[in-house]
């Protein structure tokens, strides 16, 4: 790409709002537009259903279905203590039927469920392809509805897994109604801190994509093996350039 | 301490001090989650009365958590000012806010700082309108300076928030650009990295620094890393100018955080040792924002407001460049729409601003909340007035990586046209050498033009 | 004419210009009422955008309401000023939008008044944000005289409201004196009668003037009873300054209020030929607010907005010392809630102020409506910045007869502290003379002693 | 009274709120708190109910019950159009059972029960006595609940009333929760313009006493029936000092 001359050539460089214009200090009216049609866009969006049912079928056999203790979305947007919780049957469930030792698989709705429904079986197989690499047993997979982040500890429990991987929903923004990061805890469990994790976030089109994903994913799975830990003490010290991102420009500073 | 009231014939009693403030509180969605709000107008304004009749001394005598399970309680109590509290040790919370709408003036204000713990700005806060949170803030004086002045009376500065959903350095460069030809960055041009990465954050802060530099820009940068990755980097010998971390009001909300008092302690060190600043030392920024202590449970029974407060007092203790609440940023659970959102900015920057801090908010909401950009567009508009130290600009407002909506560059240039605001000093004038402080050229100024190739 | 445009794929028709204006309205519970609000948020941006894209000039070819079936159409497309209208003529409504942030200044705004219709003042309001609203409206300059001169820059006036529910005298005067002790009564000193005999209303009439001359207060004074029964008061030989009626925006309505544009002239004619200003002969004042015509049903399928820039367009054929839009007065019913006020009461100021109306806005709320002190904060400093002519001032915000909480002398202290606005300058000298300007003294000024027997 | 020489001597000569000091330019904290209270409770004064039954006891045999199409407060609140017509039952009811050429009075709740429920009966009462000695034949009287003014056009119109004078709860205020209006309308019919009524307002403790309520009331009832109307065309010009409020006091200007 050429240096821009013009303010509107910045455009080339990013997809977000730049060069807009100006009407006095104001957004010039197509411009305002533009966001209030996005904005009614990704409110509907919060609102999206995950088709549960589907979204296992694609991942593939074996997949289990649970749901957290928030009944609709409304109770989901209010409570989050509940969308950390799994439904009494469910926790039984996967209690009854564990996988101890393993390297579990959440997928969640979270705050919108457009992005997990299309990119998590894609991002699922190359995990698991990944870790039966690196000599992990076959990974469980979990579906949940109405999910937070912290469900994954209550799922990691009862499966007696090592650790869990949570795909999940980003809240949709302006921009990205189709976004999924991803949550990896060692030794989940209930009270388990966000201090305790790590992510790899704004996983779509136009953000990261799956491959750098899951290849990121598996690079911390494989260090928080080492460690034993994952969270503020496991660093992704990566070098950039090997899949750290796939962004490759240099601004010429 | 046990606390009674009677309103209309009903007596409402609070078993503690905990317990009173929370049911003083405006209402709002986290306090309800946490079953702690008022179960009607009737309890609230009885709460409000008792709250408004204790002496302020007794926030001396009474801590919300105590002080052996809490390392921001002893904090608090630790370095609170006896000297400074001796002004106004005889007032109630009533009086108090009496008095801060009455006699007190900036110097009075400055002075008293030190004086005041969390809880009673908190306390005060309950018993105020938003006019109330508007007129006293605006009292307030807070001036920090790194690379240049900010907070002095007339201005508003703008945090420069180029954030990118891959950390791409051409898409940060050309929002960074976009943002100078819209008169923003003088508070800082602070990215929030999308990857934790090592490597990535060095790389990302020396664009950064090299983008100043090659302009001139008499400014600071900032990669709002995780504090430990930020540390990580000091190591490597990346070119930090601030070192930001977000930071809670209780030991619980830091631990799940991942850091704690000691930490900050070591970061705000390595910060300073490296002597980055040319016209002051300031170099921290610290983000808050209510209901983060419910979400981490760690909130000991305490409502969302009064946890904010106590995270400035974690704040103060580092003499912050730069803090901000990021008011609607996490959701609909702890501020559900517009109003609350309002409430609570105007809450956080008036408390932040009377324990001294320089404090910025993040004008924003998400889309499970209900909000829009007319919400933002008044409390944008209040804080104005108020004389908030700075507030985001974001490209249309609309931050791809982050997803929500905050200010836009636009929103600042509105913010500043109708309240006759002027951007820190230093920038201010660097604006006008590079033709850019009225209007916003279409061919960009020469130096900008090779920048990105 | 019918318009359609698509969003995400589906396809919006609206069948006509009133159709297409409802639904480019924003929310609010009246138009939802009247079955005329956007079902869905797509549906609004839709409409907005077919909306912007229109030209100007088709306002002139398309009545919302038939020129047959209503006086106020007739009286807006007789008087519209085409030599006026020809700067903007080429423009869309989003065009004008933007010309309105850019180039406009006061100069052009106030030439351009004459040549503006409503809907077209309303069309571009739905597509305004709040801000855009506040920006916009703090550029017009809006002069008018009587006894002294209102609207200047960095003025901001206040009504002092000193209602009764018997109209005591005494009553009335104690309030009077309350709010010239804070600082109130410029923009006038005007009661709402309890009750509509005619002799009471003359009492009043020389009661208010009897304590204006006593005082030698420079402003002018107003009994708000129906227009007619001030007719008789004039025929009587009362001491009526201002002439004062409750408009709407079409014919139906104004028959719901007993009024029609022939009594109105017949009023202002009555009041011209009393000669009892001393700097300007404006002598009207209107009082108007969202929701009335649909209440009566007399709304023609019109939104409540469009109705409400209409009811405008009688104000200024009558050359009005003061307009104002009682925003949040009637109910729930029209505008629901604090949200929903706020957006009005700054949509009303900027079309009044665009269509050459000294807008003053009645910021406040009634019991059954969801809004609250912090709401009408909120509100208060946005019209300040917004620039609003004059606010009420009712003691303790409290009017012990309409029922509602409107805004309190101190709270038109606040608005003029804080955003650095004066009285009326022959209202601010006399408060000076008075040793009220700064603060309110224990003991009455000696000329307000004898006041009350 | 004597002459005012302090700002709080103010507060003898009016029930608003005056004289409340300063705290820099706000209101001072304890009247502060004194409106949020005042706030709160006049909130929960519109969602009071009407007791119907005990008030139509109280008013006396033959008072009949009807009600609007409103179901509910929050639907009441929201629909004034509901509020305006009469449930199909009731109208055929009153239909059923007409009083041709009756003055009616038409109780109603409006936007606050407490003061009709507590006033009414003596207002009636005075206004039946009155109106008997004017000459017109027993009042029929009807309560209705989740009512508007305008209810009382169809309600009259049902009966075939020559007028009709509706009795409603005033919305509340924070000094008055227990305020009643009287709107007079000549002829009424479904239709009817507020220019075509009369209203007598703020009758209450501490506002317009009943006794001069019903007096000013009668006095616009005879003018009524001497002019054929009511309205805009009928001016209250019965003078001062004869009734027409019970404010007697006068400012030396
Ligand atoms: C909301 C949010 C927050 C909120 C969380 C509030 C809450 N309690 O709900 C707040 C403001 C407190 C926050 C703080 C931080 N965040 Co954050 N956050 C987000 C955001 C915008 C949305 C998350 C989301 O939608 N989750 C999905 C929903 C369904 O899940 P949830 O269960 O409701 O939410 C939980 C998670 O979001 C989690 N969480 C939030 N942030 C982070 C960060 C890390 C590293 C982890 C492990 C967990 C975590 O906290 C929530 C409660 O448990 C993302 C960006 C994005 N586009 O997703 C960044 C993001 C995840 N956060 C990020 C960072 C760096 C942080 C901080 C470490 C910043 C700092 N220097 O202190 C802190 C501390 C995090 C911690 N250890 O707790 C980065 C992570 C980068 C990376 N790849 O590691 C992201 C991608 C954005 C960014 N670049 O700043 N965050
Ligand atoms: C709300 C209100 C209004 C609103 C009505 C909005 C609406 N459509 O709902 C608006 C702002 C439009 C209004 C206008 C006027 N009002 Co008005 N209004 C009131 C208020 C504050 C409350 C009424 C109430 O609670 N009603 C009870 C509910 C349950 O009834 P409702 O069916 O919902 O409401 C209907 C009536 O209120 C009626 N109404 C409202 N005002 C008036 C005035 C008259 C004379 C009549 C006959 C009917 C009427 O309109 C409503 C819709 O049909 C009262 C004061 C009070 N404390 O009551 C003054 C009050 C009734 N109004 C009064 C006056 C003078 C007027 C005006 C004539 C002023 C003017 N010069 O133009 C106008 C025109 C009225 C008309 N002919 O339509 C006086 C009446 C004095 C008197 N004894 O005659 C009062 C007492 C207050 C005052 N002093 O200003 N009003």
């Amino acid at each position: 790409m050429t240096a821009p001359t013009r303010w509107t050539d910045l455009r080339r460089f990013t997809g977000a709002r730049v060069a807009l214009g100006r009407a006095g200090h104001a957004l010039p009216t197509a411009a305002h537009l533009d966001f209030q049609e996005a904005h009614a866009r990704a409110r509907d969006a919060v609102w999206s259903e995950l088709d549960a049912p589907a979204l296992a079928a694609a991942i593939g056999p074996g997949t289990r279905r649970v749901a957290s203790r928030a009944a609709d979305r409304r109770t989901y947007l209010l409570r989050p203590d509940l969308g950390r919780r799994l439904r009494a049957e469910d926790r039984a469930a996967l209690v009854a039927a564990p996988a101890p030792g393993s390297f579990a698989i959440l997928v969640a709705d979270g705050l919108c469920a457009t992005g997990v429904q299309a990119q998590a079986p894609a991002l699922v197989a190359a995990l698991r392809a990944g870790l039966a690499g690196a000599g992990w047993a076959e990974a469980p997979v979990v579906v949940a509805c109405q999910a937070r982040v912290a469900l994954g500890d209550e799922v990691g429990e009862a499966l007696g897994a090592a650790a869990i991987a949570v795909l999940i929903g980003e809240r949709p923004g302006l921009s990205s109604l189709d976004s999924v990061g991803i949550y990896l805890t060692w030794a989940p469990r209930r009270g388990r801190t966000d201090a305790e994790r790590n992510c790899v976030s704004n996983i779509r089109p136009g953000g990261l994509e799956v491959p750098a994903a899951a290849r990121k994913l598996l690079w911390l799975a494989a260090a928080a093996r080492r460690l034993g830990e994952t969270g503020v003490g496991l660093k992704d010290e990566e070098p950039v350039g090997l899949g750290a991102t796939q962004a490759a420009g240099r601004v010429e500073g | 301490m046990s606390f009674a009231q009677t309103i209309g014939g009903t007596r409402h009693v609070f078993d503690d001090l905990r317990m009173l403030m929370a049911r003083a509180s405006p209402p709002r969605s986290g306090d309800m989650l946490a079953g702690l709000a008022a179960e009607s107008a009737a309890e609230r304004v009885a709460a409000q009365r008792a709250l408004a009749d204790l002496p302020l001394r007794h926030f001396l005598d009474e801590a919300v958590i105590p002080y052996e399970a809490d390392e921001v309680t002893r904090l608090i109590v630790d370095r609170h000012d006896a000297a400074a509290f001796a002004r106004i040790s005889h007032l109630t919370v009533g009086g108090f806010r009496d008095w801060l709408l009455g006699e007190a003036d900036g110097a009075a204000l400055a002075a008293l700082a030190p004086g005041l713990t969390p809880e009673m700005v908190a306390a005060v806060s309950k018993i105020c309108r938003l006019q109330d949170l508007v007129a006293i803030a605006a009292k307030c004086r807070v001036v920090t300076r790194f690379r240049n002045t900010l907070g002095l009376p007339g201005t508003l500065s703008i945090r420069l928030q180029p954030n990118d959903p891959v950390d791409d350095p051409k898409g940060v460069a050309a929002q960074i650009l976009d943002g100078l030809l819209l008169g923003a960055g003088d508070a800082v041009i602070g990215v929030n990295p999308a990857t934790d990465n090592v490597d990535n954050i060095c790389r990302l802060l020396a664009m950064l620094d090299g983008v100043r530099e090659r302009f001139a820009i008499p400014t600071q940068s900032c990669v709002l890393a995780h504090v430990t990755t930020t540390l990580l980097a000091i190591g490597r010998g990346a070119p930090v100018d601030l070192v930001f971390q977000s930071i809670g009001g209780t030991e619980g909300v830091n631990r799940s955080f991942g850091v704690s008092l000691a930490l900050l302690r070591e970061a705000h060190d390595a910060a300073l040792a490296l002597r980055r600043g040319s016209v002051g030392t300031d170099c921290m920024y610290f983000e808050t924002g209510q209901g983060s202590a419910l979400s981490a449970d760690a909130h000991h029974g305490c409502d969302q407001q009064t946890l904010e407060a106590r995270a400035y007092a974690v704040a103060r203790e580092f003499s912050p460049l730069l803090v901000n609440s990021v008011v609607g940023f996490i959701g609909p659970e702890y501020l559900f729409d517009g109003k609350q959102i309002t409430r609570a900015g105007l809450e956080d920057h008036m408390c932040g601003k009377l324990l001294g801090l320089p404090m910025g908010v993040d004008v924003c909401y998400t889309n499970h909340a209900e909000a829009d950009q007319d919400d933002m567009d008044a409390l944008l508009t209040l804080l104005g007035v108020a004389g908030v130290t700075y507030v985001m600009g974001v490209p249309g407002a609309d931050d791809t990586m982050l997803a929500y909506q905050s200010t836009s560059f636009h929103d600042g240039l509105y913010a500043r046209a109708v309240l006759g605001r002027r951007p820190a000093p230093e920038f201010a004038a660097w604006l006008d050498r590079m033709g850019l402080a009225e209007r916003t050229p279409e061919l960009l100024p020469a130096p900008m033009r090779g920048a990105l190739a």
